[in-house]
């Protein structure tokens, strides 16, 4: 395979884009199907790029001019994230009935993620990611100028923040390519720079931050696909530090208090979720959830919760593409769903919390204290997940039955993965330890079970029975009383001081400049005396320049 | 493939038979009729005729069998390498959370019950932290000094936490409508599990014959009894001081736990 | 007839830019008596500034006449290319001063006095430079040169606090913009390239100077471009602001610092220059839109990746990280002001349909080609 | 002879900013071309002088015609630029004289002074004749201090002369692009 084609996978969505702009004259379902071959062909095109090697490819285009060159680079991490970020964008391209300006930023937008993916050094990620987020904003404008969407500086930020870790490199190690980068140059204040882009690019904060606010818009198009784009690119970024850091963060604190962050967000999302008024404000805290156990076992800095990490990542795709296909009423395919995404055994999502905290509780020291708090989190969350199930919908989207079996199929397909837990780590293993070094007795010997510390995962063996066993059980047996009891539109709890920080932020928030102050802020004024040509000011600033030198 | 064929036979035996469902059902009936006793409950005719079983009674049994598949309990079919803590704790959690989704008129108190929850978690939890193991045995072998006091804290902590999670509390969930509450089959499934996981944590493994099996399943029958008695007194003190006792006093007692923990962490390191 | 003018003027235009493309870098000539050499830079940023003009006279936007265009661009091309190839700071201060009379007796809405004031200064103080430059004398001479070189650039460019005044219903050409968008472009190029040896000793101050200006450009020209009542007001700020920018690089002295300047001077004169004369028909019948073309449009205005601002503040991060990282951030912080004020300009572009919108999206493949593959435009400038 | 010079450049840009109107404006400037060409014939440019000269000359008599009629010499009002033409030449002295160094402290006087007299002149003024009678001067000014050659001198002889010769500008005009 020749190297030039590791372009392909961000061609082909560019190229879906300019057909589907063109044909756009042919009516929107063109444009659709455009689009949405473009987002399958480039998951194609990935794997079979990587098939048919199975080993790293780099592609050197030369430089472009900002320090930095067109450096193409597909190893396994590389093409884990990018089929986690692909499969649910083609999915939603597939299924969600979008105008063609929409298919044509669409794809754009997931071009601009794979090509931060396949990037090969720092500040083409930052580029690639920018261009993703941007994009991202014009999608939500595009689909509804009026509903709530991220502020267009918090999602820039993040890669302001990465091209400037990635400048920094250049110009302390002389390189930011991350085959290259030698690990002394990973400081703790370039990893604080990539961590803040990685938490801010995919919005895992434990406020409604816009990774949450997003599914509160009247259409989930464009929340579904930024969702399922920009999520995985902001852990890609720590992941890529492991690499940048010879398999570890520059210090043990970081991963500390990554991993307590994580939890923080995953914790704040189920609080939210716990007083959820409606089943659409509920499931817009899914997501952000699971990013949160995500990160706490991506940050613990070994393979195995690394790969719990990813685990979750590829829970939390599927969910993603779901959760928009879901109908208003209360259905099956809405309990799956909800189910899944709570983690309920033996689901893919179980073995990924599974694995994620019993690494933690491994490591030892305060990460004890951290898989404590996490998995008291996911009790929170499945409390939080029981209680949805008899809330209103709060919405006013309509998906056909078509769409809601497709959801249910995704929600099944979560929840039977759980025993191939253990064949997924054996298939990851390879682009795991291109980023960290595995265990000695590595993370999966085989395709039936994973080897953590002090236990062993027999993911086919126990999980697989109880699949089954439960399937059938659950087939005959008798459904409940579809009701909706009153304590469950109640919140389960309320958090202590609450109100206060509501009431100190309104307070706050009314802050004014008192009367007889605001001739001195008047912005106007200021701008009148600025802007009028007055030799006086332009004598005073003369003055004042020559003293400013003068000192 | 023959090794998996075995492991899995072995897996699907814990799981319905030893300890699985058939333990589950046998220990968890001699309880529930004890408790029935004990509460003057109504155990009611039992019906004989086949009907279908409610789905909440079948996730929450399908939980219960996944979380005792991971007790130390002796001749468990599950090798000791393949038992694991926090499977038990999270499949066992999401009992309660199952009768919330599935028939939310029989939880009471949905709220408090998680605040309990919490504070049982930390029971179970705590004291793997500094053992660095999630082996269930490995913990209740652990009898080093330094590390009791978490153990025998945590220990307490779980009985204060257990007659709340097995609603023997006297709060009634929304759908009771009767002055003495019946049977409670999903209860039955819940005793073992609960009991047993607490068997498991705080003492030290039982031997696989027959005296280890004895020893484990008296420890269990003792802290169910514990937990009956427990229930009644609860039940004599009514609704509100049983909620007083839950919010003031083991809620405050679990931050001291957590203390404790760190404590523990820190001066052992 | 006024076709054969148009006609033989946009040959004549079409010859000189040949002939500048073909004059190869630093290429001198003392065949009039005096030496002529143009420099990398000025040549590109001249080829640059030609290619705007070609692309306003081929697409030109609503009720502009393309003769008018034609005879103001070619005017001020000229000027350009003689100050690019004069070998002092003397005769392109002359050069200058020739190029602020006539810009001057063209036909506005200001007061004579207002349209010629700012400029003419900038004249003066850059005069007093040359003057002060010659003579011996303490350090603080030296610095005073800093000063009136640095004060005289900006107010030749009419950016804070030299602003020129502005009236948002004057036509272009005897607006504040040329100097900002056209003119300012090359005097910024070759003031700032003569400068080395005059303030010798005093590198420092003028580097630290520009770069002041510049972030006091950059803070208040965004929150104003965001904030003022009148769209064109917010069109004039947005080009002070990019100016910021360019003084920032130029005062990094860093070859990172310069190119990021150029880059900037470059989506001036190739993206925000021509995106606001299209956008002119809009701002007087205040036709806001909220589509794609508007997002997409503010994106290119607001330095976004993938358009031509985002490597340029790639590099300016670059220097200032190699010379004083926390510059850098605040640098970072300030690329955050961009964003507001470009959203509303991206509005004021209305709904743009036929020749405007080929315009618009030239200019903006024009921004993604050279954001994503800067390196020919550095390399035309010697970079 | 340069001291000389000197004093005339000074006393050619204190009449330009002393006067209102066309002939004042042409004497002003008249005068300080004569000095510039002094200058530049004690340089050694007599070329550069000759040219110099006649530029200025050239722009002076244009001046002449185009403007407001009249002299217009220290009309009433005019006592802050008395005050500003002899402080500036006061503190453009101390400045040639006391704090720089080099072959000529005339020129450097010359240089500062008029530079800032007319630079003043043209922050301070309206009316078009006075401003581009100023800014002619400061192109006199700039063809001896830019130490280009007979370059110099001829550009600034011609942007005098040009300067000199535009028409009073047109009327505001209503809207456009």
């Amino acid at each position: 395979m020749p190297p030039i084609a590791l372009l392909a996978p961000i061609a082909l969505p560019v190229a879906a884009a300019a057909v589907a702009a063109a044909t756009s004259r042919l009516g929107e379902r063109v444009a659709r199907l455009v689009a949405a071959a473009g987002a399958w062909a480039a998951l194609v095109a990935l794997a079979v790029l990587w098939l048919t090697v199975r080993s790293t490819q780099e592609l050197s285009l030369g430089p472009l001019g900002f320090g930095a060159g067109l450096d193409l680079r597909l190893d396994g991490i590389g093409v884990v994230f990018g089929i986690i970020a692909l499969v649910p964008a083609a999915l939603l391209l597939t299924l969600q009935q979008r105008g063609w300006q929409e298919c044509t930023v669409a794809s754009l937008a997931i071009a601009a993620v794979v090509l931060a993916i396949e990037s090969g050094n720092m500040v083409l990620t930052a580029i690639g990611g920018c261009t993703a987020a941007t994009l991202a904003v014009v999608q939500f404008d595009i689909e509804d100028v009026r509903a709530v969407r991220p502020s267009w500086a918090s999602v820039m930020i993040p890669w302001i923040a990465l091209a400037w870790a990635g400048v920094t490199l250049q110009v302390e190690a002389g390189t930011a390519a991350y085959a290259a980068v030698p690990v002394s140059a990973l400081t703790t204040q370039i990893f604080a720079l990539i961590a803040i882009a990685a938490l801010l690019g995919a919005g895992i904060v434990p406020w409604r931050g816009w990774a949450v606010r997003i599914w509160m818009r009247p259409s989930l198009r464009a929340a579904s696909v930024t969702a399922a784009t920009l999520l995985p690119l902001g852990l890609y970024l720590l992941v890529r530090a492991y690499e940048l850091g010879n398999g570890r963060y520059p210090q043990l604190w970081l991963n500390l208090a990554l991993a307590a962050w994580g939890v923080l967000v995953a914790l704040g999302a189920a609080v939210r979720a716990q007083a959820a008024s409606t089943r659409s404000e509920y499931v817009a805290e899914t997501v952000p959830g699971l990013a949160g156990f995500a990160l706490m076992s991506i940050a613990i800095g070994t393979a195995v919760g690394l790969f719990a990490g990813l685990v979750l990542l590829a829970s939390a795709a599927l969910l993603t593409s779901a959760l928009p296909l879901l109908p208003d009423r209360r259905s099956p395919a809405a309990l799956f769903v909800v189910a899944a995404a709570a983690g309920v055994p033996p689901g893919l999502a179980f073995g990924g919390r599974v694995l994620g905290l019993a690494d933690a509780f491994e490591t030892g020291n305060a990460f004890g204290v951290v898989a404590i708090a996490g998995a008291a989190t996911w009790l929170v969350a499945a409390a939080a997940a029981a209680r949805s199930v008899g809330l209103p919908a709060g919405r006013r989207r309509q998906a056909t039955d078509a769409l809601a079996l497709v959801a249910a199929v995704l929600g099944v397909m979560v929840l039977a993965a759980g025993p191939a837990v253990a064949a997924l780590a054996s298939i990851t293993s390879d682009a795991i330890a291109g980023v960290m070094t595995l265990p000695a007795a590595g993370l999966a010997p085989d395709p039936l079970s994973i080897i953590t510390v002090s236990t062993r995962l027999p993911a086919v063996a126990l999980f697989g029975p109880l699949l089954i066993l439960g399937a059938a059980a659950v087939a005959l047996s008798r459904p409940g009383p579809a009701t909706t009891a009153a304590q469950s539109k109640a919140p389960l709890f309320d958090v202590p001081g609450a109100a206060a920080a509501m009431s100190l932020r309104d307070r706050v928030s009314s802050w004014t400049v008192p009367e007889q102050y605001r001739s001195l802020f008047d912005p106007v004024a200021l701008e009148r005396v600025a802007a009028g040509g007055r030799p006086a000011l332009w004598l005073a600033s003369l003055i004042a320049l020559a003293i400013a030198v003068s000192r | 493939m023959t090794q998996l064929l075995s492991s899995a036979a072995g897996d699907t035996l814990s799981l319905l038979v030893y300890p699985g469902l058939l333990t589950i059902a046998v220990f968890g009936l001699a309880i529930e009729v004890a408790w029935s006793a004990v509460a003057r409950q109504a155990i009611g005719r039992p019906n004989l005729r086949w009907r279908r079983p409610p789905t909440v009674q079948v996730i929450v049994a399908l939980l219960a069998m996944l979380a005792v598949t991971q007790f130390a309990a002796p001749f468990n079919a599950v090798p000791t390498a393949d038992r694991n803590l926090v499977i038990a704790a999270i499949a066992i959690g999401f009992t309660a959370w199952a009768e919330l989704a599935l028939d939310p008129e029989l939880v009471a108190r949905p709220g408090l019950l998680l605040i309990i929850q919490s504070c049982w978690l930390l029971s179970v939890l705590g004291p793997a932290i500094e053992p660095e193991s999630l082996r269930p045995q490995v913990l209740g072998n652990a009898l080093v000094p330094a590390l009791l006091p978490v153990k025998v804290a945590s220990g307490f902590l779980y009985l204060l936490c257990l007659p709340a999670l097995m609603r023997l509390w006297p709060m009634s969930p929304p759908a009771e409508r009767r002055a003495r509450p019946r049977f409670n089959a999903t209860r039955t499934m819940l005793w073992f599990p609960y009991c047993g996981l607490f068997t498991t944590l705080f003492f030290p493994p039982s031997a696989d014959d027959l005296a280890g099996a004895v020893r484990f399943f008296g420890i269990s029958i003792i802290a169910a009894l514990l937990c009956v008695l427990a229930g009644t007194l609860l039940a004599r003190r009514g609704a509100e001081r049983a909620r007083g006792l839950y919010t003031r006093a083991v809620a405050p007692y679990s931050l001291l736990v957590l203390a404790l923990i760190v404590v523990t962490l820190t001066l052992t390191r | 007839m006024p076709r054969l003018a148009f006609a033989s003027g946009a040959a004549l235009g079409v010859a000189g830019l040949v002939a500048v493309v073909l004059s190869r870098a630093d290429l001198t000539s003392n065949q009039l008596g005096i030496t002529l050499s143009l420099s990398p830079a000025s040549r590109a940023i001249l080829i640059a500034a030609s290619a705007a003009l070609a692309i306003l006279v081929a697409l030109p936007p609503p009720r502009a006449e393309r003769s008018t265009l034609l005879r103001w661009g070619l005017g001020g091309l000229a000027g350009m290319t003689a100050m690019a190839a004069a070998p002092s700071l003397g005769l392109v201060v002359m050069i200058l001063l020739l190029l602020v009379v006539l810009q001057a007796s063209g036909v506005g809405r200001r007061s004579y006095a207002n349209r010629f004031r700012a400029p003419a200064l900038a004249v003066g103080l850059l005069a007093l430079a040359i003057a002060l430059a010659a003579m011996q004398g303490p350090p603080l001479l030296t610095r005073l040169v800093v000063v009136c070189l640095v004060a005289g650039l900006a107010a030749a460019l009419g950016v804070l606090p030299y602003i020129h005044e502005f009236d948002p219903d004057e036509t272009t050409a005897a607006s504040p913009i040329p100097w900002l968008a056209f003119l300012g472009p090359i005097v910024a190029v070759v003031v700032v390239g003569k400068a080395g040896e005059m303030v010798e000793g005093a590198e420092d101050a003028f580097g630290a100077l520009l770069i002041g200006l510049g972030l006091i450009n950059i803070v208040v020209a965004t929150l104003a471009s965001w904030r003022t009542s009148s769209d064109a007001q917010a069109w004039r700020y947005s080009f002070v602001a990019d100016w910021g920018l360019a003084l920032c690089g130029f005062g990094l002295v860093l070859p990172d610092g310069v190119g990021a300047a150029l880059l900037v001077l470059y989506s001036i004169l190739l993206g925000r220059l021509p995106l606001y004369l299209w956008s002119r028909q809009s701002l007087r019948e205040k036709a806001q839109a909220d589509r794609p073309i508007n997002f997409i449009v503010a994106a290119a205005l607001a330095g976004s990746a993938p358009f031509a601002g985002f490597p340029a503040r790639i590099l300016l991060l670059r220097a200032a990280t190699a010379m004083y990282w926390p510059l850098a951030l605040v640098l970072a912080l300030s690329f955050l002001l961009w964003l507001p004020g470009s959203l509303r300009l991206g509005r004021t572009m209305g709904a743009p349909a036929g020749r405007q919108l080929i315009g618009v999206a030239v200019a903006l493949g024009i921004s993604v080609v050279f954001g994503l593959f800067p390196r020919p435009l550095l390399g035309l400038a010697g970079l | 002879m340069t001291e000389v010079a000197a004093f005339v450049a000074w006393l050619g840009a204190a009449v330009i900013v002393l006067a209102d109107s066309r002939r004042g404006l042409a004497a002003g400037l008249a005068i300080l071309a004569v000095a510039a060409a002094a200058m530049a014939w004690s340089q050694g440019e007599q070329g550069g002088a000759i040219v110099l000269l006649a530029g200025g000359v050239l722009a002076a008599a244009l001046r002449f015609t185009i403007g407001p009629d009249g002299w217009g010499l220290m009309q009433p009002g005019s006592t802050p630029r008395l005050l500003f033409t002899i402080i500036a030449a006061l503190v453009a002295l101390w400045v040639a004289l006391a704090v720089t160094s080099g072959p000529s402290a005339g020129i450097r006087f010359a240089a500062l002074t008029v530079l800032v007299l007319l630079g003043g002149r043209l922050l301070q003024a309206a009316e078009p004749a006075v401003m581009l009678t100023a800014i002619a001067g400061i192109a006199l000014v700039l063809g001896f201090v830019s130490g280009d050659g007979i370059a110099s001198y001829s550009l600034a002889a011609l942007i005098t002369a040009g300067v000199s010769a535009m028409p009073a500008p047109a009327p505001p005009h209503p809207r456009g692009t």
